[in-house]
């Protein structure tokens, strides 16, 4: 899965960039809306984010542009990743309408915490978008059952602590949160927020993570071209097919074990 | 005293729709709710966070002790109680009777140290070595500052660039006790920004660190317990004016942004129904310009750092800095409980322009000799352009926040063709 | 209670020589003599105003009314009583138990306030419409401010233009306030030559105006008044110690040059000989260094602005201006009553050099977070540096003079290396 | 009754500047000791005094200038003007004797009041100089008596409420005082402060003054050539001639009165 914040720095850029990603073993897209104020984000996204307000990018033609992409032919789950206020501004009944009506099979509002999060669940179902739910090593035994539970789609555990953004290196509490997981549900489990690495994607897939989410690392590459980001399509694809390869080969290790 | 807002104000006025909605976790919870306000919209990283300090604060804050050690910082420390100064050569110029709550002559110059110093007496008990924050005018980074420095915790502050140049001041007096200064350049480089990074950097440290909220603004629990810890100024405001007036104030006005010195102000009163309370925010230079802080006006409920609450935004949902000549009015967003108080009609939602309170602080330095900070003299600007409001014989009580020192260069720059 | 100082400070210590020497009026006046210190040494043109001002002194002083409005501004416009804080971390560095007298809460941020309130209501009930008055560090002119913008009196400070130069952030709050700073560049362009240029003008206008001596200097009956005004801090103090250690401190330590604050802290404590006295002077860079003012070590006694008292001079007689770091020390006199009370064994002189002050400053930033202002550093700089006058159980009292945001500059420039 | 800082700008200059005066009408020489804080003199005084302690004028090498002067075959009384601190420290009997040695016959020390005067009047006594006493426009009924009784030499009575400085006017205030003093006392009066122009000194000698003082109406005049002060000599023997000839008339005003 990777993670795309759309607009940035064009919107013709990010429908490529999405392109090349679904072509290059991606399963899943997360579209980002840009958001004025991108809290779990760290400076990598919080840039991209700048970069696509000031480009004039709008909640409304994310939306639209999830559904040309669909369109023209994208096959690949999107989830839609949205800071709460741009849904609650929508109003969280309409933007799930809106969402689904655009081709998108779930939605991540990276600032609702599962305690806060039944109004989206409520519309969501309504509309058969998942929300998706995060868990991180710190959320507690109590809590990880009951999230675990309402979970739908994917659980989304968040690696680190702290915010989005590559990491070289990767704790040993995130291997104990995908076992804790596991024991207690069948919901596949995506692992997101610092991965670029394939030793550290081999890592989690082998100890039972269903994929991973890469998204700052691949706005490092085109960032350091944004004058023609076109021209890191290539580094970037063979960065996804890397991640790709380092699953399967976690998976056989998996199996091995 | 419990951990909830609604204990905390122990007013039926605050605690709103909180009974229905708590039913249900996980379905919309009701926690630290003001109305529709509030709530706790935090990335999952900082739930833990914000329920350890939760827990900490019910377990710590009732207790005698806790009590004891924070009202005695706050007295010989801080300076409290402030004084309630009958304004006189003000009250002749605006034609009924006005009373100052000193607040200016806190340790610090300003409200905020009654914050910080509970906020790092209960970072002390949760065992955390380090608090970071974030500020604006850098009144609360130096407050956060004095605080660490007493108990002996790290403090880190996190400042927009743009904030850094125009209060240089404070900046010098934050290096000066120690603490680290962090520059923001995200965003626009102002108090929104350095939250959010502050926010950041505690989803990264929250084990060791306390982020030491400098306003009732935040996820939950912040706004309940900076209005606790700030609510002394109240409680200090009615013992003091029914010394001195043998009976409650009719009206109390009070600046603000985030909301922490009028909710402190504000929250003992809120059940007295024949005081009027008064919130004023930044006008700008008008209601048309970009500079413009009204969120009341402009503003629409929306989420930001946490919390549902009155906010400048575009139609999109994302959020508009504003820019008036305040550095610490310039949070877009009115804190929970100050926003369900303002759309429940309890408080009076009103704003200055930057006009007035330029005026306003000339008026203020000329008659008393005070020097207000910009961010109070809004409250000034408002008695000052609103005397059709009050009464002759009333009884007036603006909450004077903050002394203008670190406002001197702003203020002569703009009065200079005056002077 | 009467205006002579003997009736002021009620103690046979500073009588001093008085009785037997004011047998003859004409041939050798004792008015306001403390030991041989004091009198009235001014050209025939000032003498009536002098006479007006003690008569008013003796005649409004004592009364209920006068006290009774001079408390109540003191308490509700200045902030007071100001704490008696226990600086623990303080107390812990230096090996015995530290309390710090917070004279920086009061409103303009130090003890001048007292003062500057109490000339000014007798200003007003002397009929006079303007304030003429000097400063160094600005913080008397801009308590003097305060005063007149209350009372409704025109204000103006005479200031030399070197510490214009080096102080400039008091320079704009007076200014804010609508007081009148003029520019002094006779002599070296300081505190004493202010202080000259004030005299000269009051010569000239003394009808109309009051001149609101800064400190315990000038001549008769200034010290007295001066003095009399800020014994509220050594009153507070005694009632604050015994309240929190059941009996007197062991030690009272105070900066000054004039020795306003000092006085002001000491005089309730004179007839206490277990209260052991310290007053703290500007060593400057070393005492050999051309800017030191450790009048006690390097002067003598001699007549400087209308009184006998200790004087840096040179073999001439003609007066040598100091120039410490710290402008509010930089007065080459020291007031008649601490000049008799340091010649009389009962208060010790003692000094501190930059370097131990600059030191000071950081030790009480990190230590208390609180940033002193550099005259208040010297007091501090003397307990750090003279830990073995103290005994481990000793009860000291430092009186916190101010606070230091009108040093900020100075410090961190003098401290950049380290930060 | 001429009033000089004796060092301003040079020693040389003084001393020249002094026997031109004695030459032009002026019947005594007030010497002033330069001080560091001349807190009774205006700004041409105050930088007369500085002017001279630059040029490393001390009170020592002023009394020896004074013996000089003497020595010279200057006949005027010579009155030694200087701030009590000078005095003081040099010790109030010494001072007295060393100037009583120089051939001086009376000291003003402008900073000492009458209460203040006691032991410079025992000291001066016993070394035959008379201390000249000040009263004002503000000296009070009872003082004024005092004081009268106890003058020896003149009565010097200031002319304004302020410091010295040659001025334009002359209040009303100072006739009266002439007048109060003359019902009180026969030792001559001498008006002084604020004195320069010719209709002042016959108002005042017209009154009943036996003479008047000009001090910084003659500094002004040299300090407007401080590179060759002796350039205005002649100026200022004019100056003082004009001054001898208003006294002349205010004194046949009077008789005709
Ligand atoms: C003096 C002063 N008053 C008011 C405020 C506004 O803060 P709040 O809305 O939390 O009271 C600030 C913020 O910096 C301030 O410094
Ligand atoms: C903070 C502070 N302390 C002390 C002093 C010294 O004055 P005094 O000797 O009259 O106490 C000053 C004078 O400006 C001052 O500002």
């Amino acid at each position: 899965m990777a993670h795309v914040y759309y607009g940035d720095p064009t919107e013709e850029f990010s429908a490529e960039l999405i392109r090349t990603l679904a072509g290059s073993g991606v399963d899943i897209v997360e579209v980002g809306i840009p958001s004025s104020d991108p809290t779990a984000d760290g400076p990598v996204f919080t840039a991209a984010c700048e970069r696509a307000l000031k480009g004039g990018m709008t909640p409304r033609r994310c939306i639209e542009g999830i559904a040309r992409l669909r369109e023209g032919g994208l096959e690949a789950p999107i989830v839609v990743t949205s800071y709460y206020n741009v849904i609650y501004s929508t109003g969280v009944g309409r933007f799930m309408a809106e969402v689904r009506k655009a081709g998108a099979q779930a939605v991540i509002s990276p600032d609702v915490p599962f305690e806060e999060s039944g109004e989206l669940i409520a519309a969501g179902r309504g509309e058969g978008i998942d929300v998706i739910l995060q868990v991180t090593p710190t959320t507690d035994g109590a809590r990880l059952g009951r999230i675990a539970g309402a979970a739908r789609g994917f659980i989304y555990t968040i690696n680190v602590e702290g915010v989005t953004g590559a990491r070289d290196g990767m704790p040993e509490s995130a291997l104990e949160l995908i076992k804790r997981l596991k024991a207690l549900t069948e919901t596949p489990i995506m692992v997101g927020f610092g991965i670029s690495r394939r030793e550290q994607v081999v890592g989690l897939v082998s100890a039972g993570a269903d994929g991973v989410v890469t998204g700052s690392a691949i706005a490092e590459i085109y960032a350091r071209r944004l004058d023609r980001p076109e021209e890191t399509l290539g580094a970037i694809s063979g960065f996804a097919k890397g991640i790709k390869a380092a699953c399967a080969e976690g998976n056989a290790q998996r199996k091995v074990a | 005293m419990g951990t909830g807002p609604g204990a905390e104000t122990g007013t039926e006025a605050v605690r709103g729709e909180e009974g229905a909605a708590r039913a249900e976790p996980g379905v919309g919870s009701a926690k630290g709710r003001f109305g529709i306000f509030g709530g706790r919209y935090v990335s999952e990283t900082l739930v833990h966070a914000l329920t350890d300090l939760e827990d900490a604060f019910g377990r710590h804050y009732p207790t005698e002790e806790f009590q004891r050690i924070f009202r005695g910082l706050l007295r010989d420390y801080g300076g409290r109680p402030t004084p309630l100064y009958h304004a006189e050569n003000l009250s002749r110029i605006v034609g009924f009777k006005v009373y100052l709550k000193r607040e200016d002559l806190l340790c610090g110059g300003s409200h905020k140290l009654n914050n910080s110093i509970g906020q790092a007496l209960l970072a002390k008990r949760m065992g955390k070595r380090r608090l970071i924050t974030e500020t604006a005018a850098g009144q609360h980074g130096v407050s956060a500052a004095m605080a660490g420095n007493i108990l002996g915790l790290e403090t880190e502050v996190f400042m927009g660039v743009k904030d850094i140049a125009r209060q240089e001041g404070n900046v010098k007096r934050m290096r000066l006790l120690g603490a680290k200064v962090k520059p923001v350049a995200t965003g626009e480089g102002v108090l929104k920004d350095a939250v959010s990074e502050t926010l950041r950097e505690w989803a990264a440290c929250s084990r060791t660190a306390h982020y030491l909220m400098g306003s009732t603004v935040g996820p939950h629990p912040f706004p309940t317990i900076v209005g606790a810890f700030q609510s002394v100024i109240g409680e200090e405001i009615r013992a003091q004016i029914l010394e001195k007036e043998g009976r409650l104030p009719d009206a109390i006005v009070a600046c603000g942004s985030g909301g922490s010195n009028a909710i402190g102000a504000f929250r003992p009163f809120l059940d007295e129904r024949d005081v009027r309370l008064h919130f004023v925010e930044g006008g700008g230079e008008s209601l048309d310009a970009d500079n413009c802080a009204a969120a009341f006006v402009l503003g629409r409920p929306g989420v930001l750092h946490g919390a549902l609450m009155q906010l400048l935004q575009d139609e999109h949902g994302q959020v508009k800095p504003s820019r008036t000549r305040a550095a610490g009015l310039n949070y877009p967003g009115r804190g929970p409980e100050i926003s369900y108080l303002c759309h429940s009609g309890r408080v009076k939602a009103g704003y200055a322009f930057d006009s007035e309170v330029f005026e306003a602080v000339k008026v203020t330095c000329r008659s008393e000799g005070l020097i207000p900070a910009l961010e109070t003299a809004h409250a000034l600007a408002y008695i000052l352009g609103h005397r059709e409001e009050f009464d002759k014989g009333d009884v007036v009580v603006v909450n004077y926040s903050g002394r203008g020192d670190k406002d001197v260069e702003t203020i002569l720059r703009h009065l200079e063709g005056e002077i």
